[in-house]
This record gives C-alpha cells, structure tokens and sequence, in this order.
C-alpha cells in the first residue's frame, strides 16, 4: 500500500523500523510471539524503554509529553511495532486513560498521572462493564456516594482486563439516581490498593487468566479522584470507547497474524504430501483474507487522512470495529484449518520442532471469540451505522 | 433405509433413557472439576451396565444387533453432556468391524467390551507424519490423535497393510500424552517395528483396506454424532440465557437481531442433523455413498457447525467466554471435533477432486 | 442419498422415471430447459399429459382425485420430474388452490373446480399480496362489501404470478374492519373475466412478464364464492403459505440446475486454457455447493418421513424455505462466475454453439433476487423460527 | 500519493459539479425509456463541453493533466446516474496509454476527443476464444465484449504483439451487437487479418506489453469506480425508501433485521472505497503494486459488492424486483462491473497462484 503514503511518511517507517528493531530486547519480541497475555513485568519494560525515546505515548500531543505525530506516522508506527513482534502497549493506561485525562481531567490529575502511564510505571484498568451493563452503560449499579471530602463507592465491575496487576482503574459509577441513566454517572480514579477492593480471576476459555470480577466494597476516593465534571461520566466514556473502537480494529496486528501464517502453512506438511499453502482452497482462502485485510487496512488510512484534515472519527469507528474484529476471526479459524489436529491441544512438550509457529494460534483463537463482543459488540455497532450513518 | 415407526419409537425410548441418565449421573462440569471428580474405571462400568458396549454387537456376536443410526443417538446423547469417556470406539467402530472380519481377534473381545472391561481406542495413522504400516509382521510409522488411547486396554490400529487389535499395556509404544482443548485426552503413539503377533490381526490385505474406510466413515459419524450433541444442548442453553438475561430494558431474547442470529444456527443444526441421519442410513449401505456422506458431514460440522456455535457465544457475551459456563466448551468440543479425522478444508479437497 | 430410500421406494423411481420420459414430449423439455417463464399453452399441455395419467393432482389425497402418494412418493415424482426437464406445474391450482378447497371448499366448490386444476383447462392466479401488504397481510386493503345475493370486491393486488393468464384469482378481502386486523379476512374466489377486473403488467429485473397488478374495480362475485366461513381467511391463508414455503425450497430444481451448472462449467473453456470446472476456486465452490445441497435435500426427507408419521410441517417449513431460497441463489450466483462476460449479455444471435447449456441461466439469475422475498422473506421466516422453535 | 487537502478541496469541487450537471441532465431513468429519449451525439458533446475529455490529457498534450483519483470521481458520479453513455476508456484510458506511448497514433486523437468528435472503445482479447494478436502488421483474433465499441470513432486494440488504434469506420471486422443487462451495448469483435497502418501503432513488443497491463488495470479501476457510485446510489434509495415504507404497522427502517442488513452493506461499500483510494493513487506508481490493488478491487466487487446491491433488493422486496425502479438497475449494473476485465474467481485464481 505503498502508493498511499507520502515520501516523508515512507522515510519515516524506515527510521522507525531501524529504531524500534535496535530497542526492542529479543526475549520480549520471542514472547509476543509466542504468547497473548504478557506479563506486566514485560508490558512495563518495553514501555519504559520506548518512553526513553518519547515515544511511549506515541497518539498523544505532544504538549501532554506525546510525539505530536501525524495519525499517519501514528499508524506506521503501530504497523511496525507489530511487525516486529513488539509487546502490546497496555490499552487501557496510554489508549484510553490517558487521552481521557488530558482531555477531561484537572492540571493536578495531569501532573500526577499522565507521566507515570507514559513510563510504564503505573498501570490502569477499565472499570465501566458490569454483569447486567455490558454494552447497555446506562443499566450501571455501581453507585458513588458523597460523604465529607471524598466518595464512598460501591459496586461490581466486571470482564476487568489487567484488574489483578493494575494500580489504578477507571471507574464509572452512578452519582445521581434521579435524572434517567445515562445522565447521572460520573468518572472516578480509583486505587486498586483501596481498602475494600477485591480482585477475583475469570478464567477464560483459552485457559488464561487477563480478566477480573472487581468488587468495589464502600471504597472511598477523595474529592479531587473525580474526573471532570459531576454527573458528565456518559459524556467521557463515549469519548473513551470511540477511542477503543479504532483500536480495536487490531489492522497491524491482523496484518503481522497474516505473515505469520502463511510462514505456518508454508511449513506445515499437507496430508499426501506437499505443504497445506499449497492446497487450492487453502490458497483461496488466503488469497480471499489478503483483499479484505487490504480493504481494512486502506479503510483506516482514509479514516486517518480525515483525521489529519481534522476531522474526528465518528461512526467510522463503528465499521473498522466491525470488519477488524471479523478478520481477526477469519485469520485465527483459517490457522485452525491449517494446523488441524495440531490446533486443538494446548500442551507443547517441545519435542515438535514445528511447535515455535504453531505457538499460541489455538489460545489466540479461543480468547478472540471476544472481539466481536468487546468495546460494543458488532451488533450494537451495526444500529450505530443504520442509525447514525445510514438514517434508518 | 429409511426408518420404520415402531423403529423409531423404540429410537425415542432409548434416547430418552440415554439423557436421563446421563443428566442425572453425568451432567456438565468444567472438565477440570469432572476429572477431580470423577472415577473413569466407575464410569465405564456404569455405561457397560446400561448395555452401551453391546448394543451394536451383533446378535450373532451375542449382542442387541443395534444398527448405526442407533448408536449415533446415544453418542449424540454424550455429546450433550460433553461426557469425558471416550466411547465412541467401543461403542460404535468395534463391533461394526468385528462383524466385517472374519477374524476372531476383535470378535473374541466384545463379550468383555460388554462387560465394561475392555475399551478400545481407535489409532488411526496421521495424514502428516511416518504412515502407520504393518508389514511382515511388524507395526512402524507415528499415529494421529488416539482420543482415550491412555485409558484403553485395546488398540484398533488402523495401518496400511492390517487392521490389528493390540493389546495396549503389551504394546511398546512411544506416547505422546496431550489435553485437548475440550479437556479429553489424547495420545499419539509412535511404533518402532512393533511386532503384530498374528492372533491380533483383524483383517490384512483388501479385506483391511475396505475395512479402514469403513473406521473413517464410522469416526467421523460418531464425532458429528457427539458434536451435534453438544451443539444442540449449546443452542437449548443460549435461549435460556437469552430469554433471561435483560439488555437496554428488555430480554436479549426480544432482540430481532439476535433472534435471527440465533435462526441462522438453528437452521445449520438442522442441516448437520439432517446429514448425520443420511449418514447413519449409509453406514449400513454402499461405501461410495457411505464416504460422500461422511464427507457432507464432516464438511458441514467445520463451515456451518462452527458458525452455529460461533453465534452462542456472540449472543451470551461474557457468559460464553468464561470457563466456568459451559458454551465455551461447546464451542471447544465442535472445534476438537472439526479437527478431528480430517478438517473440512480436507474433505473439501477430497469431494473437489473426486 | 439412496439409503434414506426403501426398496419400495426405489422401485417406485424406476418405475416413475421411465413413464415420465415416455410422457414428456421433447419439446416441452427443451423450453423447460431453456426459459423461466413458461407459456400458459406449455404448462397445460403437460397438466393435461399428467391428468391422463392421474398424476396431475400428485400430492392430493385419492378421495379429491389425487393419487394418494405418501409424502416420500410425491417427493420422488417431483425430483423425477424436475430431472427430466417437464415444465413446473401451475403453482396456485395445483399447490395452492386444490389443497384450500378440497380442505375449506364447500361440496359444490371441490366438484366445480377441483377437477378443472386437476386437468390444467383453469389457471389460477394468488390474490394475497397488495403494494403495502406483501409479507403483512394483516394490513390488506382490498375489501369485500356485502350485498343482496353476494359480495363487492374492492382493491388492489399486487405482485400477481401469472395474474394475465389465469382464470380464476383466489382472493383475500376485508370483511370485516370492527375486528383486529387479521381477524377480518376472508377468502373469495373471483373470476378474473369478471367486469372491473384489469390485469396490468409489471415487468420485472429479469425483462420478463410473469407478474402483475390486478385492480379490482366493484367486482361482484356471488355469494357462493366465499370459500369456508366469513371472516376465516387469515386462518385459510396461513394454511396455503405453509405449503407455498416448502414448496419453495425447490429442491429438485436446485439438483437439477446444480447438475447442469457442472455440465455447463466442464464446457466452458478457462482463460488460459482447459475448462472452468477445473480451475481449483470452482471446484471447491461446486463441492461446498454439493454438501449444501445433500443438507437440504436431507431436511426435507426428514421432514416428510414425519409427514407419513402424521406429523404437519411446522417451523421446518421455515427452515427449508430459508436454507433452499439462498440455495437457488448460491446456485445462479456461481452459474454467473461460470459464464463470466457470456452471462451479462441477454440477446443471443444463435451463432454461438454453446448458448444452449448457457440460455436462461442469467434470466433466472436476475429473477431468482425475488425467491428470498416471496412466500414471507427470509426475515420473516427467521423470526418465526426463533420465536416457535426457539421460544425468543 | 495521498492527497493534499487543497487538492482534496478540489475534487470537491469537480465532484460536485459533475453530481449536479448529472441529476439534472441525465437522472436516472429505465434504460429503455433513456435510449428512446436520449441522443448519444448530443449527450457525447454535452460531456465533452464539461472538460470530461480533457481532464487526463497529460499537459504537455495539450490537457488539463489531472490524475488518476480525479478521473474515477468523474465515473463514479457516472456510475450514480448509472449512465449510458461509454465514457471510460475516453475519459480515462486513452490519455494516459497515449501518455505512456512514444508514437503519435493516440496522442494526435487527443485534441479530438477533448472535443467530442473522437470516441474511443477498448477492445481486448477473450480470454476463452482467439487471442488478440497482431503479426506482420495483422490482427487476427476475437474481442471480449468491447464496451460503446458501436458508438466509438476508434477502437483501442490492446493485443499481443501490438497496442493499436483504429479508425473503427475503416476497420473490416465481423461485429456481433449485444445489449448488457445493464441496458448498454457493447460488441465483440472478430478480426482476420485486418491491416494494422503503421500510423496506427500505438507500440510495440514491450511497451505494448507494458501499456496492455496499464490499460487492463485502468479499465478495471474506471469499472470498478462506476461500480461504486451506482451501489452509493442504490444504497441513498433503499435507505429513503426504508424510511417510507411501513409494515406490521412501523417504518421498515424500524426493524433491527433490515438495519443490520444495511449496516453491512454500508460496511462493504467503504471497504470497495477504500480500495478504489488505494488503487486510484496506485495507477501512478509501481506497477506490481498497481496490480494488486486493481485485483484486491475487482475481487472485492465481485463478492462483498454484488453481497451489498443484492440486500438492497432483498430489504426493498418487490420494489427492488420491478424494471421501473432504479435498484434493481443498480444490481445488473454492479453484475456487469462484475463479469467485465475478469470475475472475482479469476483474479482470486492469480492471486492465489501468485
């Protein structure tokens, strides 16, 4: 897609390439490669080393310490991190957290947050989904009680991503009960560390352990944890989650997936000889996801040159969400297809000298099941398209 | 051959006392939580009890002469449970080939697979390693996934040359011990010239290449059979679900998007059913359409069975994503069993070339 | 799939296959073959040919002049039929009408009619669809209005198959607009040479004439064309759509054309050389194509292996007209792909020594958009599924 | 090269325009009623009197030098209005082959076209009959449906050996006339021995090679544009007409089922947008690339695209199935961008092979 970037956004991938492939530790690149949920230990080190650089906040402006770059430079640089099997940068924290908090949040919550998100050194998790408010905010329970210099919160959160090694969430809950739902909720900072936090793993049906059940038992936050304005919490979570939706588009890393796997059926024998790439429906196949992740990928370049002329994403958002998640999907079921019985085991004893490409596909395609469902399934993303965009 | 009424009511008879029991003694848990539980050598004495292991012997073999479709219903009925024990060898593949054999070296062990004191685990070679192949008289070559070969006490090796009946603790065998992802367990085993003493030999030459065919056909019958299970107890807990759980105000249930997709998986359990029953007819027929059929099946189980339970776990959200419900397992056990004996793309290639 | 087949059965086949071939003329096949729309002419012809034989009425009970078939031995003769190439039979007498009648009709309605659809010298036309009650028929407008020694029919249909051939309309008009709206509905039956009847055609994306709007201006029918009890007809209508939608599976239309599609692409050369029928994206289409097919055609076994139990089809209806529908158009799709540019031109000069395998295939291509439509669309038919079998 | 937001604001502009004069000029009506109505010649002048025929020309040919992106604007307003005349090969191919060519034989018919009074058609060889080919100065072979070849004054021959240019009234050649589906017409052409006239060589050996891959990806991209703009049409009238429409008593656009169908057709619309921007900016650079971007286009045209005109028929029921409304016009139109310069199927096939 060459022809779609400008000489200075094409020299600039090939010093960002040269960068990232000169600092990034190859024991972290082996264990993205092989993994899907990384330790913080890891998260935080490969933060640590790319905010040395400043580029740890890469989409930020870069009055709040970011890079100032373009949404372009932004894209390549996310592409070659990918590429070259960077760990994932901890969504939460500098995704969505941090673009909230200079957006919304006081000078004072900016001076002591935003820096430690760009070092790695604290971590954030999201505290809006609940048992019965998945998609629908507005049904929340968790309430915030105003008692002398602070709040007193009380609630469940649930499907919390990093919860048990976060130190900080980002936490909706209800402050007034007398305007209708989607009125009367506000932001809060909260410390995991707070007394009557208690954190409780959800295993999930790749086997692993990311996501949390997050009890919030009349824990108190001071005055100045709530984000911007009382009973505007709506208002910055829809910001929030127009944010996670471009995100979760996931285009680089369905792109690096791709490579991957085509490198995969290239070396898996095919029954009655041959390689499974050469199969022809194999080969369809392939061909079919290398035009619809094109289609993606120049999707989103559009979005972004709009973005550079200034205009924000809107339902945009809406249909990368929708066809990102679906490819990931596509890219895992077709891996499954190659690897056959070799996909539906999950213990390696290493004996297989195959085993290295074949690493982590299976949990990877069990754990995706949910990136149709997150952030807004696809479902409630269609209505925003029919009704938004389309006027139905 | 289509069934008779009085067939088929003695179908729903059988059917209906399966699930019972099975509900009752047997209803799903988290595979780790069944196997801190659960006592296999109990369990598959309870099954022998129940006449499982002989109901497809045939009559002259001393057993009930059940036919396919039969034994299908009861896998289909362990399959809604996901039960762990892996039956389907014993049930099913077995007795069919003892009674295609001339050999008594099968036939002579059914009276103890009815006891409940022999099970036998299919080993069929791997499409992709060193092919399993007996020749004089020595077993070689490496074998796919052997679901339950580590519980077995027999082996029904399926190898170029012979079909051989081994007895498993006499076996030296290389094993490979594996989970698979729907939480059974599986082998593969690697032979190193294992001597196939002749009193083990099922059938060797033509007679163990008609023979082969027939265990694939009968594998992949007996997978869908139990996929089906499971996918049918998948969508029956997703209404549930849906009808209540609220969203917005109202039931998920009431949502016409959801309501559709829900349609879309009805609509594709109804066709792996509907291929499974023809089948089932054709396991007792002609092999040329006995083999299209099983390919029909296996393909559908991989493209429409995947996105039938694909959709369960869209609609039920978090529920479907977390191990202690059980739709995601009933997502695993259909991939396991796409999987299994040949992956749809497989089959495709194979019915594309024929 | 002859083990879903008993002996009997197969015999039944032979035996029905050899006198179809005998019966046929070649002429009428060859027009099959060629076209969609079948002259009036045609179809009578071949209703007539069948009336000899006593097999007009094939799926009539024996009392009403049918042959008394089980439902797996009607489902033989129409594959066999659809193989040899005969002409559709006339859908609303033979399918639609006949079954009402012999059901609801009154004594003097069986012996008026039956015997003239039986033998193909009446055509019948559907008077349900009106321009805004297609697949809501509850919001029909036409309406009947009492007078001495009959009734008045005023309105408007639509979307009438065959309307300017037939002789006769089976029409559903308001009775009664005191009641809830399904409640005031009855079935007439009028004669399409009646004053103020007009047939207008409407041509459809096909460039063909098969339907029509038919105004119904102060048409007097007598009091003995009320078909069952006043006020009954949603009931009758119900009824006639749920053999309509297994109907409308046409199954052994899509074995037939499926057969011949295979023929088609192993004549059609390949760019670069060979056939088509070879190039690897064909093959495995026409083999998923092939497994769909078997799905279907196995459903419906099922579901008529219940009807000899004594089972009526409910829901199942539903499934099969979803399943088939789509089938129909996966078929005529991948008949496109086959001729490529041949498939987008209509006027064939005859020079061309292949047209034959490829004459009609892009008529019905264009009119097969409606087969997902007619009959209560799929969405309909998708909600029904959830809400009768799935209880959502 | 991604645009500039001055140059941005300038497609606008010509866009806009040209969506104008086409909806007051030339709406969409069934092609019958507009090929009674309409006069080819006039309209023909009309466009050229627009700059239409300009814009491409290279500026040192005496043009308006405009790219490639702006040219497919041009045809997607033309795909709108799903008009007849046949403007791609004038408005957009000829320029730029006769920008790439070092003889005279195109580049001096340029100033004719700007005008009106040269109209050229594209003329490529079946792939499944005769090649195209010219030796010792004749061609021999047969066309594949030539688009507005019975209209054009000269006829672009792209084959091997020779990318030619003839004057169409001079040229003895058998000429079948077909009617499209979509209402247009359009030839196929059977050449034996016909004299190629030095002057009318365009090139040669490897620049008719190189200009013959140009031109079958241009044709691809102009296809592909009016594709598009005829499936944003129909996808503006199915939503007015879903917004009308009631049933069961609400707006049709009331239904969660027919918001989600809609949903994803808008959602494979952008996505053939988004590749109609890259293959746009990729007809100016390397040709690999430009190649893969017009095979990614026609691949997704042919599935995602037609998937996206056919839910507009399905959510308008028997609107969308009559000839006197335009959505089932937009459906034959995008089933003819479809089947023209290669199915999904055929360029999937290279890619795959690639």
């Amino acid at each position: 897609m060459d022809s779609l970037f400008t000489d200075d956004e094409k020299a600039f991938r090939r010093h960002v390439r040269a960068s990232i492939r000169a600092m990034l530790p190859a024991d972290l690149a082996e264990k993205t490669r092989a993994g899907i949920h990384l330790s913080r230990e890891d998260m935080a080190r490969w933060n640590r080393i790319l905010d040395e650089r400043g580029w740890a906040a890469h989409h930020w402006p870069a009055a709040h310490g970011g890079t100032g770059w373009t949404p372009i430079q932004r894209f390549i640089f996310e592409s070659e991190c990918a590429d070259a099997d960077a760990p994932p940068l901890s969504v939460f924290g500098v995704y969505l957290v941090g673009p909230t908090l200079y957006t919304f949040g006081s000078e004072a919550q900016k001076a002591r947050y935003l820096p430690t998100i760009r070092s790695g050194a604290e971590f954030w998790c999201q505290g809006y989904s609940e048992a019965d408010a998945g998609s629908d905010l507005a049904s929340l329970r968790t309430t915030a009680r105003k008692v002398d210099g602070g709040w007193v919160i009380q609630g469940q959160k649930a499907w919390t991503t990093e919860g048990h090694f976060a130190d900080l969430m980002i936490c909706l809950a209800r402050t007034n009960s007398a305007v209708k739902p989607q009125a009367g909720l506000s932001l809060f900072i909260l410390d995991m560390k707070a007394p009557g936090v208690s954190v409780h793993p959800v295993i999930t049906i790749d086997g692993a352990h990311s996501v949390n059940t997050v009890f919030l038992d009349e824990v108190r936050v001071p005055d100045d944890a709530l984000v911007g304005e009382l009973d505007k919490g709506w208002t910055y979570a829809k910001f929030l989650l127009g944010h996670e939706r471009i995100n979760n588009a996931q285009v680089h890393r369905s792109r690096r997936e791709f490579t991957r796997l085509k490198a995969l059926a290239a070396r898996t024998p095919a029954p009655g000889g041959g390689v499974i790439a050469d199969l022809p429906g194999i080969r369809q196949r392939v061909a079919g996801l290398e035009v619809e992740l094109s289609a993606l990928e120049a999707t989103i370049l559009r979005i972004l040159a709009d973005q550079t002329q200034g205009r924000e994403p809107g339902p945009e958002a809406s249909i990368v969400k929708v066809i990102g998640s679906r490819l990931q999907q596509s890219i895992s079921d077709l891996a499954m297809d190659v690897m056959g019985e070799d996909g539906i085991h999950i213990t390696e004893d290493g004996s297989d000298p195959d085993a290295g490409e074949r690493r982590g596909w299976t949990e990877r395609h069990l754990f995706r099941r949910v990136v149709t469902i997150y952030a807004g399934t696809n479902e409630i993303q269609k209505t925003i398209i029919a009704r938004t965009v389309l006027g139905l | 051959m289509r069934r008779s009424d009085e067939t088929l009511a003695e179908d729903r008879l059988l059917r209906d006392s399966a699930r019972r029991f099975l509900e009752e003694r047997h209803p799903w848990k988290e595979p780790a939580a069944r196997r801190a539980a659960g006592d296999p050598a109990a369990t598959w004495r309870e099954l022998a009890e129940l006449g499982w292991f002989a109901m497809a012997v045939p009559e002259e073999l001393g057993g009930l002469g059940a036919d396919a479709h039969r034994c299908l219903l009861i896998l289909q009925e362990a399959g809604r449970v996901m039960l762990d024990a892996p039956v389907m060898t014993t049930l099913l593949i077995a007795p069919r080939l003892a009674a295609g054999s001339d050999s008594p070296a099968l036939a002579s062990l059914l009276d103890g697979a009815a006891a409940g004191d022999v099970r036998f685990a299919l080993v069929t070679g791997s499409d992709r390693g060193a092919p399993l192949r007996v020749a004089a008289g020595r077993l070689d070559g490496t074998s796919a996934l052997a679901v339950g070969a580590a519980e077995a006490t027999h082996w029904l090796v399926v190898a170029d040359g012979a079909l051989s009946c081994l007895d498993a603790a006499a076996t030296p065998a290389l094993r490979q011990e594996l989970r698979l992802i729907d939480g059974r367990a599986a082998s593969v085993l690697r032979f190193d010239g294992v001597p196939v003493p002749d009193e083990a030999l099922v059938a060797t030459g033509d007679a163990a290449a008609r023979l082969a065919a027939e265990a694939a056909d009968l594998a992949i019958a007996g997978t869908v059979a139990d996929a089906l299970g499971a996918l049918a107890a998948g969508i029956d807990r997703t209404t549930v679900y849906l009808r209540e759980r609220r969203q917005f105000g109202q039931p998920l249930a009431s949502f016409q998007a959801v309501q559709h997709l829900m349609a879309d998986s009805y609509c594709e359990m109804e066709g792996l059913a509907s291929l499974l029953l023809w089948l089932g007819a054709a396991l007792d027929g002609d092999p040329v359409e006995r083999r299209r059929a099983a390919a029909a099946a296996k393909i559908f189980l991989g493209r429409q069975g995947l996105a039938a339970v694909s959709r369960c776990i869209q609609v039920t959200g978090g529920m479907g994503m977390a191990e202690e419900y059980p739709i995601g397992h009933v997502f695993k056990r259909l991939q396991t069993a796409a999987a299994l004996f040949g992956t749809a793309d497989h089959h495709l290639h194979h019915l594309a070339a024929g």
